[in-house]
């Protein structure tokens, strides 16, 4: 049997572990389930337990963020709501890999990390209430909107990658004038054309950019099988990049190798792909009933896996932090969630002839033909609720 | 002769088409165990096995592309689009290939599919859920394009889509998929593309389709109140249209406003507009006035109130009519 | 001052645009060392290099998406899709991404971008590279639709295109790229959303764009020898339509024509004709008459000629204006 | 350096031998340049000379019909012609490994292939010359219409062989009863979402489809390593199936290696890959100039590497063919051409009436009272140009 070449081809890089890594099939991970942390060859975290701690925390209040999330939509103030539950360790993980200059598209479903880019709790929720399409300030978040249509945001990151790379921002040799692009997109996704042909693009240009699959295991009732039959980390091979699976739920493997990862963009080295492998313990949706689909078995053996937990009983055994701690912890994630629920209620949306003044940024003669029409058939109306208030 | 809602009418039709002929599959995303978001394909995969109703792979034109080949081979794949927003990805098939086929080959081959769209607003949805895409259909020469407005045309509809030999856009109004009305299983549906005259009346003539054949119908039923009497008609096919059913009345009324969710520009409004100045134009006492979705990118929910037509809406169109 | 052709003008008209910022970036399909198949960006590569002139990877939606990923930080990609028919795997990035983007972000940000489409039909091409997409665009709210008919128009439209902070479908009729005309590269040209009147006229008015401008000038021209005085419109701005210049227009005329090679049916004719009647309904001698391609698909070339309006369709169609 | 896993993942399959010689970077050559037989550990061409000699045949006339396509281009008769010069190992090669009940989707350019598949030389001529859409009996020949949107026939033709799956037609104990689908992509289709969703769905339903990957090096003016940095077969690791390079141009070569792949998707094994390293020696089309981007030093090296000229020379050194077998097989070229020529020069379009007639297979109100329109106003013209005629 002839030796095959590395997968990606080409000579090796300047991270050959981490190349070779992907070659394999073995998931890295640094922290099992039982808390006890574990070496891999090629990546290692390196923070020390206050990081840890830091990140466990960042954790316990994405959780939070999302229990809100799901118990407004239940009173009705919002829509809809995506739940994380389970995948925080995904999510805090591979946010604290990104650097303020690097830039982050998500899905619809990134609510930790868009916490961790300092969008406003409001702008995210707004989306969700139907107050607004997602509004917060991409360039000061440097975190894209919210993408419904899947998979449509990894062309997006790919160009913006592509700019990047335009105006001087990779391969310098102070690595603070260096950034790079993380994208999300989930399994399901993984199937998208457009997905694909980023990762072409990504892979002609060399372009600085990371895909971060969100391997939850369900494209809603679709299990991860109908979109790949191989572990979807080997893609990248496809395509002349490096693809890595990590322990999803295991938050120091999946910050280690997104570091790795983005670091290799930032240095110039051209796109990586990431595979968590995690899973979406809620529903799809709020809207959706995953008791139709799968067996409560399965998420039963998840929960044995929670991204939280584990990192809760390795730094108690560590004695880095204590019961005060969590204590304080709790404290700190009930006045997130009442500032979630008092923000929340208070959010209300412009009304539909702004819609207009937004259309265009150089507004054209119909449009505020329609918004001036608009306008005055509602005026219409005013005497008349007026009148009947009365 | 039963009472269900529109979905247990597309089920119980769809559930028919499968028995019908063997050759007809489902093939879109969640519909098998879940049944489809909507729940429109409930309990047929375990009916009728994982090869006839089949969860496809997260890619809407791979769906339309690879049902185009199954259709090539005899079979007759229904596609479930998830939602209005999410067809696009695959609109380079529909219009490229599927529309083309059967003109392509001189009439020697042809791909009879149905591509399901659930569609329009008004049910609180997030963006992408919300859209109208018909007009882009009806524009593209080879579809034919048909949408339904109540439970008895839903359940014969889709079947007559599903035995039509030619490529058929089905739209489904979903925020009338819950509504409850009366099917009749016995007697022979009207024919796939005409157009039906929901309620009779002379002042003017409300053109209508999916969605807002109801509000029209609202509509109506209020100016009666005010002593107008509207004819209100479902168009049911938007392409071909049935410009006899609707010269017919117009012809009466000689006013009429056509109502659609979807924007205006270029929505089918302005192509019934057109015609009908081109047919009646000396019998017209006023212009076909338009009432639509505005000329914007579908809003966040809470004004979609604003956005989509509504009874006051129409009433005002057809008091600016009646004024001409 | 200088005459050249419409190609040549828009070659010049894109090098300006890449001198006057650097952060234009053109993209596409073989438009680097061959200068595109028909040679519009030739010898733009050699000049701006090849990070600012980039060949891309053969895939549209690809080319689109990333495009829209560069001008969200800042850059001003100027998209060169290789045929009409080539538009339509890219979309969904169109329709649902860049047309949406400043009104989602609620005005914060906007990705100025433009897709240039050669497009239309009359050069004997094998299918799909005669298309006419421009209605899928004007349908959809939020893009700016252009199209020249001339050389000084290409040249100063490119640019305004290019500068415009919303992003623009840029129609390019091919079979007049090699038509020549004056460019006037000293004064400043009309807006961009401006139609323009080409030749003036009293008894009825000839509404045309792109390619189908050119015809109706001639048919306007053989009419005057009968005694007939047409007007004739060039749209130039499909989306938004100066409504403002065209009832101006007929006004006076009383009568109109729409000429395209699009399909009748939701082909900008039907907007004019839904427009036109809906604002001069009393002054309107006759209904506009549209003269468009038929409701086929773009048929095979030895009969393109019988898919096309031309003169003789234009000015029978005038008759008929006339005769009401 | 962990051991890498069969790219595809998942067990060895039937095919040990062949599926091992995936993983290598070497392409699979069983006739040199130089016209001698070499061995190859995976794969065999089982045939002997006079099969052999029937390929060269083929090849012989395939060159001709393309070389008359190109010529009456040049002449008017045709608007345009894409030239398959170079690539008749690789069309006869692999349309040969196809059996009557394959079905074949090929691009704009395998001419050969619709020779092989008995399409009428006049129905493929139509299409070019402007005087029908391409319309041979696709059911007849098993042949699907020519695709001009790059990438989409790969859809289709993943379609068709999920239709296979559902007629029993696959994975049958006697082997005639089985069929597989073979469809043509070219290198710079590897780019298009369409192509890689196929990828996608043949791996995910398993079906009997293999891509064969035509690269010819050139998509217009872009090299192949614009659409990928890393050799093309490589492609479908990241999918889950086999992938194998051929050189493209040894006949025999492409067709051991398409044999393997086609019976395997017969016997149920699912979809593979083949990418045929070839080149394309003429233009585009004949609308192309392909001075402007490649160096003639390219096409001469090529042009050391011809499809034809190895076999000829294979057959003549074996004895299995004489100068006058070579002279019979250009008087047949000969009056394949004047066949050509003559065919072309008649064919002529249904008028534009026909096209409302074909518009639907059950037509509508609409489309016959546009036809009616439509001849009913020509009809206005016809005592002009009677008149016009005396
Ligand atoms: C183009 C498109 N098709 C379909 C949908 C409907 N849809 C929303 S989420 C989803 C599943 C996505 O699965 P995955 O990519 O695994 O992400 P996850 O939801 O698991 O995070 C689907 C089918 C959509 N939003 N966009
Ligand atoms: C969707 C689409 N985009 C662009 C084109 C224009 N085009 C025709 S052939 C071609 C290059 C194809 O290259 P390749 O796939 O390598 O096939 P080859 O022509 O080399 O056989 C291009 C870009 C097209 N036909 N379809
Ligand atoms: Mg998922
Ligand atoms: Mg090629």
């Amino acid at each position: 049997m002839s030796q095959p070449l590395q997968p990606w081809g080409g000579p090796p890089g300047a991270t050959p572990h981490a190349d070779a890594m992907t070659a394999s099939d073995e998931m890295v991970q640094l922290l099992t389930p039982e808390g006890r942390r574990v070496e891999h060859p090629d990546f290692a975290f390196t923070g020390d337990d206050a990081e840890i701690a830091g990140l466990l925390r960042e954790m316990v209040l994405a959780r939070r963020l999302d229990l809100e999330g799901t118990s407004l939509q239940r009173q009705g103030e919002l829509g809809l709501w995506p739940p994380l539950l389970g995948q925080e360790a995904a999510q805090i993980g591979s946010g604290r890999a990104v650097r303020d200059a690097d830039m982050v598209f998500p899905t619809y479903r990134e609510h930790g990390v868009a916490m961790l880019r300092g969008v406003p709790v409001g702008d995210m929720l707004a989306l969700f209430r139907g107050t607004s399409m997602g509004d917060w300030d991409i360039d000061e978040h440097r975190f894209g909107q919210y993408q419904i249509i899947i998979g449509a945001q990894t062309l997006h990151a790919t160009g913006y990658a592509m700019a990047l790379q335009r105006d001087g921002l990779i391969g310098n040799p102070e690595p603070d004038r260096n950034a790079a692009v993380l994208v999300y997109h989930g399994d399901g996704a993984s199937s998208q054309g457009d997905v694909n042909e980023s990762y072409v693009f990504a892979a002609s240009f060399q372009a600085p950019v990371v895909f971060f699959c969100m391997n939850n295991q369900w494209a809603i009732s679709e299990p991860s099988t109908r979109q790949s039959r191989i572990p979807l980390y080997q893609r990248a091979w496809g395509y002349g990049f490096p693809g890595v699976r990590v322990d999803g739920n295991d938050v120091l493997a999946v910050k280690a190798v997104t570091d790795w990862a983005m670091e290799r963009a930032r240095q110039g080295q051209g796109p990586a792909f990431i595979e968590a492998f995690t899973y979406r313990m809620g529903a799809h949706t709020t809207s959706d009933d995953p008791t139709k689909y799968r067996l409560s078995e399965e998420t039963e053996a998840w929960r044995r896996k929670d991204p939280i937990e584990r990192v809760k009983t390795y730094l108690l055994d560590a004695g880095a932090i204590d019961d005060g701690w969590l204590s304080d912890l709790d404290a700190e994630a009930d006045a997130l969630g009442e500032h979630i629920r008092s923000t929340c209620r208070q959010l209300d949306s412009e009304s539909l002839a702004h819609r207009f003044d937004v259309l265009f940024r150089e507004p054209t003669a119909e449009s505020e033909d329609d918004r001036d029409a608009h306008l005055s058939y509602l005026a219409r109306f005013e005497p008349l609720s007026e009148e009947s208030a009365r | 002769m039963s009472t269900m809602t529109m979905a247990k009418a597309l089920n119980a039709g769809l559930r028919r088409a499968l028995d019908a002929n063997p050759k007809v599959l489902l093939f879109g995303e969640d519909i098998g165990k879940l049944g489809g978001v909507f729940r429109i394909t409930e309990g047929l995969q375990k009916d009728f096995g994982e090869e006839r109703v089949i969860d496809a792979p997260l890619a809407e034109s791979g769906i339309i592309g690879t049902s185009f080949g199954m259709a090539m081979r005899g079979y007759r794949p229904v596609i479930e689009i998830q939602f209005d927003g999410f067809v696009y990805p695959g609109f380079d098939q529909i219009v490229s290939q599927v529309a083309k086929f059967h003109n392509r080959t001189n009439g020697r081959s042809s791909v009879p599919m149905v591509v399901r769209i659930p569609y329009g607003g008004g049910i609180g949805a997030i963006e992408h859920h919300s859209e109208s895409p018909e007009a882009y259909f009806v524009h593209t020469a080879g579809l034919k394009v048909v949408t339904c407005s109540n439970p008895n045309d839903a359940y014969w509809m889709i079947q007559q889509a599903v035995a039509s030999d030619d490529p058929v856009i089905f739209l489904e109004p979903k925020r009338r998929y819950h509504d409850k009305g009366e099917v009749v299983h016995e007697s022979k549906p009207i024919a796939l593309h005409q157009a039906r005259i929901v309620r009779g009346g002379t002042d003017a003539t409300l053109i209508a389709y999916g969605p807002m054949v109801k509000t029209c119908v609202e509509a109506a039923t209020i100016a009666e109140e005010e002593g107008r009497s509207l004819e209100v008609i479902d168009l049911r096919s938007l392409s071909p249209i049935d410009m006899v059913t609707l010269t017919h009345s117009v012809r009466r009324t000689r006013r009429a406003v056509v109502v659609h969710e979807d924007v205006r520009t270029l929505g089918v409004g302005a192509e019934v507009a057109a015609r009908l100045g081109e047919e009646l134009f000396y019998l017209m006492e006023s212009p076909v006035l338009r009432v639509t979705g505005h000329d914007l990118p579908y809003p966040n929910s809470r004004v979609e109130s604003d956005f989509l037509p509504d009874v006051d809406r129409i009433l005002d169109a057809v008091d600016r009519s009646l004024a001409y």
